[in-house]
C-alpha cells in the first residue's frame, strides 16, 4: 500500500514553549492510528498542524505525494483530509441538513451553473448521511438544539461529506455519555475500510476500539509506538501517565 | 549643520510631545496587552488628569507636585470606575467594550466641558517655568524641557518596572498568553480593574503633567486617543519598549512631519498604521472557532 | 409558514406605504431630514451586513460611505447628475476601494478588526478633508446641482420629491441585500461567522468569501453616500466621522444586527433622536448620544452574541 | 409563530412615532410674537465666542423688556457649530420647521456663506453678527451685517504696518475661509501699500485648522526670517495656544500684530504672554461714548464675566438692528421677514457702543478701525485703544 501521509521533524513553537518538537509519523491508505500522551504533550498541536489550523515551525507534511506544509486549511481540505474539533463545531444557526450541505459544497463536482439540480443531489446526499448516522429525524432541526453527543456525530457527518481520504478526529468521546458512545463507536467501525483515520484520545476503550497503532507522545516527541495492546503492556509509558499524574 | 540647527525646535518640540504620548499610549497598549479592552474612553482620562491639575497648581512648586499626585489619583480612580463598567459586559465581545467606553467618553467629556467651560484652562505655574530658556541656540518654554526630564525618568523606570520586577514579568506573560492568567491562578476581574487603574493612572498623570503644553479639551482628548491608537498599533499591542519607539516616531511627525510636509502628515499616521497593521502576522486562529 | 411570510411582507409594504406617505404629514424641513437619515440607514444596512451576516463589527464603514459620496459630488460638478450614472458609479467606487483594502483587512478578527476598520476610516475622513479640490475642507462642498432621475425629467429639487427619490433606491438596495443574505453565498457568510474553523476544515475559501461580503456592504455604504449627496445638495468631511461610524454601528445594535430593517429603523431613531437634541436642547447632543450609548449597551438583553442568539432562536422555532 | 409580529410592529410604531413627533413642533405663535432664529457656536473651537455672541443679544432682550420693536420676542438659538456642517442644518430647521421671521448670530463665514444663500431662497432676511465673507455685490437682498467684513482688519492696519514698521511682516493663519479672507486683506492692501512679507515663499504661511496646537516650530521659522513684526489671525482656543506660545519661542521678540487675537475669553486665559500683543478691531471695551457705557455697565450689571467682547457688542447691534426696525413697522401690522428686510434698508445712523454706525451699499456697517493693545490696566490686563485707524466700509 502506497504511503497517504507523510510527517517528518514537525515543530511548533509557542512563544518559548516547543510544544512539538521533531515529530515522525507514517501512515498508509487504511490505517487506523491513535495518537495518545498526556495533557500538553502535543497530540491536538499534531492534528492542528495536519489539519493547517495551525502553521509548523518547522518540519514537512505531505499529504498524497503534496507537500502541505504551507497549505492553507481549505486546500488540503479539497485534497482530502478532513477533521472534527475537541469542541464540536457544527454551524448553530444551521439545520442540520443545511449544514451538511454547506459542508460538502466545496467537494460538490456537479455543475454550478445548475444550481437547482445542484441543491437536489446535495441534498439528497446529505440525507444519506444523515440516515447513517442516525440522525435522519434530526433534518430540520437547528445544530444548537442538539445534545452534545448528537452535535459530535453531526460533526463527523458533515467531515464525511468531503469524501475524505484522511479523517482527524480529536477526541470524539470527550463528553459523551454512554449510549452516545456506544452510537459514536457504532459509527466509527462503520467507516469505509479504505478511509485513513488519525485519532487524539484519552479514552482508552476507544483507542482500543478503533486504532490498530498507537503513538504515545511526550513533552513534544515520540515516546513510543505499537499496538494497543503492546502500549497498554509498555512500562515506560504507565511510567509517564502516573509521573505526570503525581 | 544650519539645517540641523533650523529643525533642532521641531525636533525637541516632537520629543517633548511623542513622550507626553508614550506616558498616555503606555496605559492603552496594557489595558489591549494584559485585559483586552479597547479603550476609547482613555482620551477623556487625560482631560480628567487636565482638570485635576488645574484644579490644585497655585504658582508654586507644591502644587505642580500635587497636581502630578492629584492627575494620578483621578486617572486611577477613573480608570478603575472603567473596569467596574465593563465587567458586566464580560463575554459579550470588544464591539461592546468600544462601545460602551466610546458612550462614557461622550458622557464625560462634555460632563467635564460643562462643568469647567469651554474656555482653554491652563494651570498655574510656578514663574519660572513660564519663562524661555535658552537651550543649543534656540528659546524653548522652560516647562517643556522640565517635561522632557520628568516623562524621561518616568519611561526609564516605567522601563525597569517592566523589564525587572516580578509584576512586570507577569505583565509580559500575560500580554503574551492571556490564559496564562487563569493558569497562573490570578482573579481574572481583578487584573482587569488593576490594568484599567494603573493604564487610567498614566493617562491622568499624562494630562496633568501635559496641561500647560496641551491644556484639556474634547478636542485634545480625541487627538490623544487617535494618535495613542496610532502607536499602540504601530509599536506591538502591548509591548511598552514598542509603545515608546513609535510615540517618538508620532511625536516626530506631529512636529517635523507638519513643517516639512504640512499635506501629508495627517496620511502619514495612519499610514504607519496601516503598514504595521499589514506587515504583522494576523493572531494564529486556534481551535475551535472564533477568537473574539 | 406561508402565512408567516405573508405577515411580513403584509407588515413590511405597510411600512413603507406610511413611509411614502410623509410628505402629505410632515414640513419641508422634517423631510429633509428624513431624506438624510435614509441616506444614513443604508449605511446602517451595510453595517448590518457585514456585523450581522459576517460577524464582523466595522467602525469604518464611513470609507467607502465616502468615496460613494465624492464620487457623486466630483460627476455632479463635472455635470452629470443623472440619478443611474451616480448610483452605480457611486457603488462600484466603492467596491473597488473594498476589493483593495478587503485582503488585508478581512484577514483579522476582534480587537485588531476594530481598529484597523477605525484606521482606515480615520484615514478616509482625513483624506476628504485635505482633498480640498473635492471636499471644500471644512467648509464643505458648497451647493451641489440637484439630481436628476433620469434622463429626460425634472431634477429633483422640491423636498418631497427628494425624500421619494431616497426613499425608492433605499428600499430596492435593502430589499437586494435581504435577498443577498438568503441566497446560498449568503449562507456561506453566515457559516463563516458560526463557526469559521469549521468552515476552513470543510474546504470553504473563507478569506474569499468575507471580501465578497465587505465589498458587497461598500458598495451599499457607497449607494447610501450618493443619497446623501442628493439629499443634503452640500457634504462636509464631518459627514464621514467616526462619530458617525460609532453612531451607525450603535444603531446596527440597537436594530438588531442581523435585521436589515431594523438596522434602518435603528439608524432612523438614533440619528433623529441626535438632531432633536441639536434643536431642542443645543450644544447637549453627545452628552444624549452618550448616555444612549451606555444604557443600549447594558439594555440590549446580551448585546450582539444575545440578538445572534436571538435569531437562531428563531429559526429554531420556524423548523419546529 | 406570532414572535415576530410584536416586533415588527415594535419596530415600525417606533418609526411611526418618531417621525410623528417630528411634525408636531409648534407653529401657533400669537400674531404680537415675533420669533428670531439665532445661531451661534455651542460647541467646537469657537463655543467661547458664542457664548459671548449669545449674551450680547439675550442681554439687549433682558434690557428692553423681552421686546424689539415694541413685539413680545421668541427667540431660538442654534448651534453653529464648526461650520455650515452643523449651522446649515440648523438654519433650514428654524426657517422651514419654526418659520422664523429673521435669522441673526454666525460666527464663522463660511456658515455665513451657505446659510446667506438658503435665507435668500426663503425669503427671510440674515441680520449677521460674526464673520462674513465677500459676497457678489448684486446678490445681497436680504442680508445684513452688524460686525465686520473679515478682509477690513487687515485693510484697516495694512498701511499703518507698511508705514510705521523698519522691515518685513511674516504673515501666517488659519487655512480655512475666514481665515484666507482675513489675511488676504491684509497682505494684498500691505504690498499695495509698499510693505513687504518676510515668509520665504512670499505667501502667507497656513496652519491646519482646527488641528493645530503646537505653534512653536512656526515660530522657530519666523525667528530665522528678518520679519520685523507677525501679522496674524486666530481666534479662541487657537489663539490661546497662539500667544502662549510665541511668548516663550524664538519669536518672542518680534512684535505680535493680529485680528481678533485677545478678543474676549481668549486674553483671560493667555495670560501675561498676551502683554504687549497688537490687534486691530472695529470696537474696544474702553471706548468713550455713552452707548458704550451704558452697554459696559449693563454688561456688568447682569453678573457677566470681564468686559464685553466686540463678538457681545455686534450681536447687541444685531438686535438694535432688528429693535429699530421692527419699531417702524406700523402697530398693527404683521411683522414679516418682508416688513423687515424692508425697514432694515431704511435704517439711518445706528446708535452703537463702537460709535455711530451705518449700513453701507454692501450692506455692512461703515465704521471706524482702533489699534489696541494688550496693557495692564490697574490690576488686570485688557485690551487699550492706542490710535484710530481708517474708517472702512464706504
Amino acid at each position: 500500500m502506497t504511503d497517504l501521509l507523510t510527517i517528518t521533524g514537525l515543530r511548533r513553537d509557542f512563544g518559548s514553549l516547543r510544544a512539538v518538537d521533531g515529530f515522525d509519523l507514517t501512515l498508509a491508505e487504511g490505517d487506523r492510528h491513535a495518537l495518545i500522551g498526556c495533557n500538553g504533550a502535543g497530540k491536538s498541536t499534531v492534528l492542528h498542524m495536519v489539519a493547517g489550523a495551525v502553521r509548523p515551525t518547522g518540519g514537512r507534511i505531505a499529504f498524497a505525494g503534496t507537500d502541505v506544509t504551507r497549505k492553507p486549511a481549505h486546500r488540503r481540505s479539497r485534497l482530502g483530509i478532513a477533521r472534527t474539533f475537541q469542541t464540536p463545531a457544527p454551524l448553530d444557526s444551521f439545520t442540520c441538513l443545511e449544514n451538511l450541505t454547506l459542508a460538502a459544497r466545496p467537494h460538490d463536482a456537479t455543475s454550478r451553473w445548475r444550481p437547482s439540480r445542484r441543491r437536489a443531489a446535495l441534498a439528497e446526499r446529505a440525507t444519506a448521511q444523515l440516515a447513517a448516522l442516525n440522525l435522519a429525524d434530526r433534518a430540520d432541526t437547528p445544530a444548537s438544539a442538539l445534545s452534545h453527543g448528537q452535535r459530535r456525530l453531526l460533526e463527523i457527518a458533515m467531515a464525511l461529506m468531503a469524501g475524505p481520504r484522511l479523517l482527524l478526529l480529536d477526541e470524539p468521546a470527550a463528553g459523551l455519555t454512554d449510549a452516545d458512545m456506544a452510537r459514536l463507536l457504532e459509527c466509527l467501525g462503520s467507516l469505509p475500510a479504505e478511509l485513513t483515520v488519525l485519532l487524539v484520545e484519552h479514552h482508552q476503550d476507544v483507542v482500543t476500539a478503533i486504532a490498530d497503532t498507537v503513538t504515545v507522545l511526550h513533552n513534544g516527541r515520540t515516546l513510543t509506538s505499537g499496538t494497543p495492546a503492546e502500549i497498554a503492556a509498555d512500562p515506560q509509558v504507565a511510567e509517564v501517565y502516573l509521573g505526570t499524574a503525581a | 549643520m544650519d539645517l540641523l540647527d533650523a529643525y533642532l525646535p521641531h525636533v525637541i518640540g516632537g520629543v517633548t510631545y511623542g513622550l507626553l504620548l508614550f506616558t498616555v499610549a503606555s496605559g492603552l497598549t496594557l489595558a489591549f496587552g494584559v485585559a483586552d479592552v479597547l479603550n476609547l474612553a482613555h482620551g477623556t482620562v487625560f482631560m480628567v488628569g487636565g482638570y485635576a491639575a488645574y484644579l490644585v497648581t497655585d504658582g508654586s512648586w507644591w502644587g505642580l507636585v500635587l497636581a502630578a499626585l492629584a492627575g494620578t489619583a483621578a486617572g486611577a480612580v477613573f480608570g478603575g470606575a472603567l473596569s467596574g463598567a465593563i465587567m458586566p459586559l464580560a463575554g459579550r465581545g470588544h464591539m461592546m467594550q468600544a462601545l460602551l467606553t466610546f458612550g462614557v467618553s461622550m458622557v464625560v467629556g462634555n460632563l467635564l466641558v460643562q462643568v469647567f467651560g469651554s474656555a482653554e484652562l491652563r494651570p498655574d505655574l510656578p514663574d519660572v517655568l513660564e519663562q524661555p530658556v535658552v537651550f543649543l541656540g534656540h528659546n524653548y518654554p522652560a516647562y517643556h524641557l522640565l517635561f522632557i526630564g520628568a516623562a524621561g525618568l518616568l519611561a526609564a523606570a516605567g522601563w525597569l518596572v517592566v523589564t525587572r520586577s516580578r509584576v512586570g514579568a507577569l505583565v509580559r506573560a500575560m500580554v503574551d498568553d492571556q490564559d496564562m492568567v487563569a493558569a497562573l491562578g490570578v482573579n481574572p476581574k481583578l487584573v482587569l480593574a488593576g490594568v484599567l487603574a494603573v493604564a487610567g493612572a498614566l493617562a491622568g498623570l499624562a494630562g496633568a503633567l501635559g496641561a500647560p503644553i496641551l491644556g484639556p479639551s474634547l478636542h485634545a482628548a480625541n487627538t490623544v486617543l487617535l494618535q495613542s491608537l496610532v502607536i499602540v498599533v504601530v509599536g506591538g499591542l502591548g509591548s511598552i519598549g514598542g509603545a515608546f519607539v513609535a510615540a517618538l516616531l508620532v511625536g516626530q511627525v506631529h512636529t517635523l512631519g507638519v513643517a516639512l510636509a504640512p499635506e501629508w502628515s495627517p496620511y502619514l499616521l495612519f499610514a504607519a498604521m496601516a503598514v504595521a497593521l499589514l506587515v504583522r502576522r494576523p493572531p494564529q486562529l486556534l481551535v475551535g472557532g472564533r477568537t473574539t | 409558514m406561508t402565512r408567516l411570510l405573508l405577515d411580513t411582507r403584509v407588515w413590511t409594504a405597510l411600512a413603507v406605504a406610511a413611509l411614502a406617505a410623509l410628505p402629505f404629514a410632515v414640513d419641508a424641513y422634517t423631510l429633509s431630514s428624513l431624506s438624510g437619515i435614509i441616506s444614513l440607514g443604508l449605511l446602517a444596512v451595510s453595517v448590518a451586513v457585514l456585523t450581522g451576516t459576517a460577524g464582523l463589527p466595522s467602525l469604518g464603514q464611513v470609507a467607502p460611505y465616502a468615496f460613494g459620496m465624492y464620487t457623486t459630488v466630483v460627476l455632479i460638478r463635472a455635470g452629470v447628475t443623472e440619478a443611474p450614472v451616480l448610483l452605480l458609479a457611486s457603488g462600484a467606487a466603492a467596491a473597488v476601494f473594498c476589493a483593495v483594502i478587503g485582503p488585508a483587512v478581512v484577514r483579522t478578527r476582534g480587537v485588531v478588526f476594530l481598529m484597523l476598520t477605525l484606521a482606515v476610516g480615520e484615514l478616509t475622513a482625513q483624506a476628504a478633508q485635505q482633498w480640498k479640490a473635492v471636499s471644500g475642507g471644512t467648509d464643505g462642498s458648497g451647493r451641489l446641482d440637484p439630481t436628476v432621475p433620469f434622463w429626460g425629467l425634472e431634477p429633483l429639487v422640491d423636498e418631497p420629491a427628494v425624500y421619494w427619490y431616497c426613499l425608492a433606491v433605499a428600499v430596492v438596495v435593502t430589499a437586494l441585500a435581504g435577498w443577498a443574505a438568503r441566497s446560498t453565498p449568503g449562507s456561506l457568510v453566515r457559516g463563516v461567522r458560526d463557526n469559521e474553523a469549521r468552515m476552513r476544515a470543510d474546504g470553504h475559501r473563507v478569506g474569499a468569501y468575507l471580501l465578497g461580503v465587505f465589498v458587497f456592504a461598500g458598495m451599499i455604504a457607497g449607494i447610501g453616500g450618493s443619497l446623501l449627496v442628493t439629499s443634503q445638495r452640500m457634504v462636509f468631511p464631518s459627514d464621514v466621522s467616526f462619530s458617525i461610524s460609532a453612531l451607525v454601528l450603535m444603531a446596527v445594535v440597537i436594530g438588531g444586527a442581523a435585521s436589515l430593517g431594523g438596522a434602518l429603523v435603528g439608524a432612523g431613531a438614533v440619528i433623529l433622536l441626535r438632531d432633536w437634541t441639536a434643536a431642542y436642547l443645543p450644544g447637549q447632543g453627545p452628552l444624549v448620544l452618550g448616555a444612549l450609548f451606555i444604557a443600549a449597551v447594558y439594555l440590549m438583553p446580551g448585546g450582539l452574541a444575545g440578538v445572534l442568539e436571538r435569531i437562531g432562536l428563531r429559526r429554531r422555532k420556524e423548523a419546529t | 409563530m406570532k414572535h415576530r409580529l410584536p416586533r415588527r410592529a415594535l419596530l415600525l410604531g417606533t418609526a411611526a412615532g418618531l417621525v410623528l413627533t417630528g411634525c408636531t413642533a409648534d407653529d401657533g405663535a400669537s400674531a404680537d410674537t415675533v420669533k428670531i432664529g439665532l445661531i451661534v457656536p455651542q460647541t467646537g473651537v469657537y463655543e467661547e465666542v458664542g457664548n459671548d455672541m449669545r449674551a450680547g443679544f439675550e442681554l439687549y432682550l433682558e434690557t428692553h423688556n423681552n421686546e424689539l420693536g415694541g413685539r413680545k420676542v421668541e427667540l431660538l438659538v442654534g448651534d453653529e457649530g464648526d461650520g455650515p456642517a452643523t449651522s446649515y442644518d440648523v438654519a433650514s430647521r428654524f426657517v422651514q420647521q419654526d418659520e422664523v421671521v429673521a435669522l441673526t448670530g454666525i460666527a464663522s463665514g463660511a456658515s455665513y456663506a451657505e446659510i446667506s444663500v438658503f435665507a435668500q431662497e426663503q425669503g427671510v432676511p440674515l441680520i449677521g453678527s460674526g464673520g462674513r465673507p465677500t459676497l457678489d455685490p448684486d446678490q445681497l437682498e436680504g442680508l445684513w451685517h452688524t460686525s465686520w467684513i473679515s478682509e477690513e482688519n487687515g485693510t484697516a492696519i495694512a498701511p499703518y504696518m507698511a508705514e510705521n514698521l523698519d522691515g518685513p511682516v511674516y504673515a501666517i493663519g488659519p487655512d480655512y475661509q475666514g481665515g484666507h479672507d482675513q489675511l488676504r486683506g491684509f497682505t494684498e492692501n500691505f504690498l499695495e501699500a509698499g510693505g513687504t512679507l518676510a515668509n520665504p515663499t512670499g505667501e502667507t504661511t497656513w496652519t491646519k485648522f482646527p488641528d493645530t496646537d503646537n505653534f512653536l516650530p512656526y515660530f522657530t521659522e519666523i525667528a530665522q526670517t528678518d520679519a520685523a513684526a507677525i501679522y496674524t489671525f486666530y481666534a479662541g482656543a487657537a489663539a490661546v495656544n497662539f500667544v502662549q506660545q510665541w511668548a516663550q519661542s524664538d519669536a518672542k521678540d518680534i512684535p505680535l500684530y493680529g485680528a481678533f487675537l485677545t478678543e474676549g475669553s481668549a486674553l483671560t486665559a493667555q495670560g501675561d504672554a498676551a502683554e504687549g500683543v497688537y490687534t486691530v478691531m472695529n470696537y474696544s471695551a474702553d471706548l468713550d461714548n455713552a452707548a458704550n457705557r451704558e452697554f459696559v455697565s449693563e454688561w456688568t450689571a447682569a453678573g457677566l464675566t470681564g468686559q464685553p467682547s466686540l463678538y457681545a457688542m455686534c450681536s447687541w447691534d444685531a438686535a438694535s438692528v432688528l429693535d429699530q426696525a421692527i419699531a417702524s413697522i406700523p402697530a398693527g401690522e404683521e411683522v414679516t421677514s418682508e416688513a423687515i428686510n424692508a425697514a432694515v434698508a431704511e435704517l439711518g445712523e445706528i446708535d452703537s457702543p463702537r460709535g455711530p454706525w451705518r449700513f453701507s451699499d454692501t450692506h455692512a456697517p461703515v465704521q471706524r478701525w482702533y489699534l489696541r493693545q494688550v496693557q495692564l490696566d490697574g490690576q488686570q490686563l485688557s485690551n487699550v485703544v492706542i490710535q484710530e485707524l481708517a474708517t472702512l466700509g464706504d
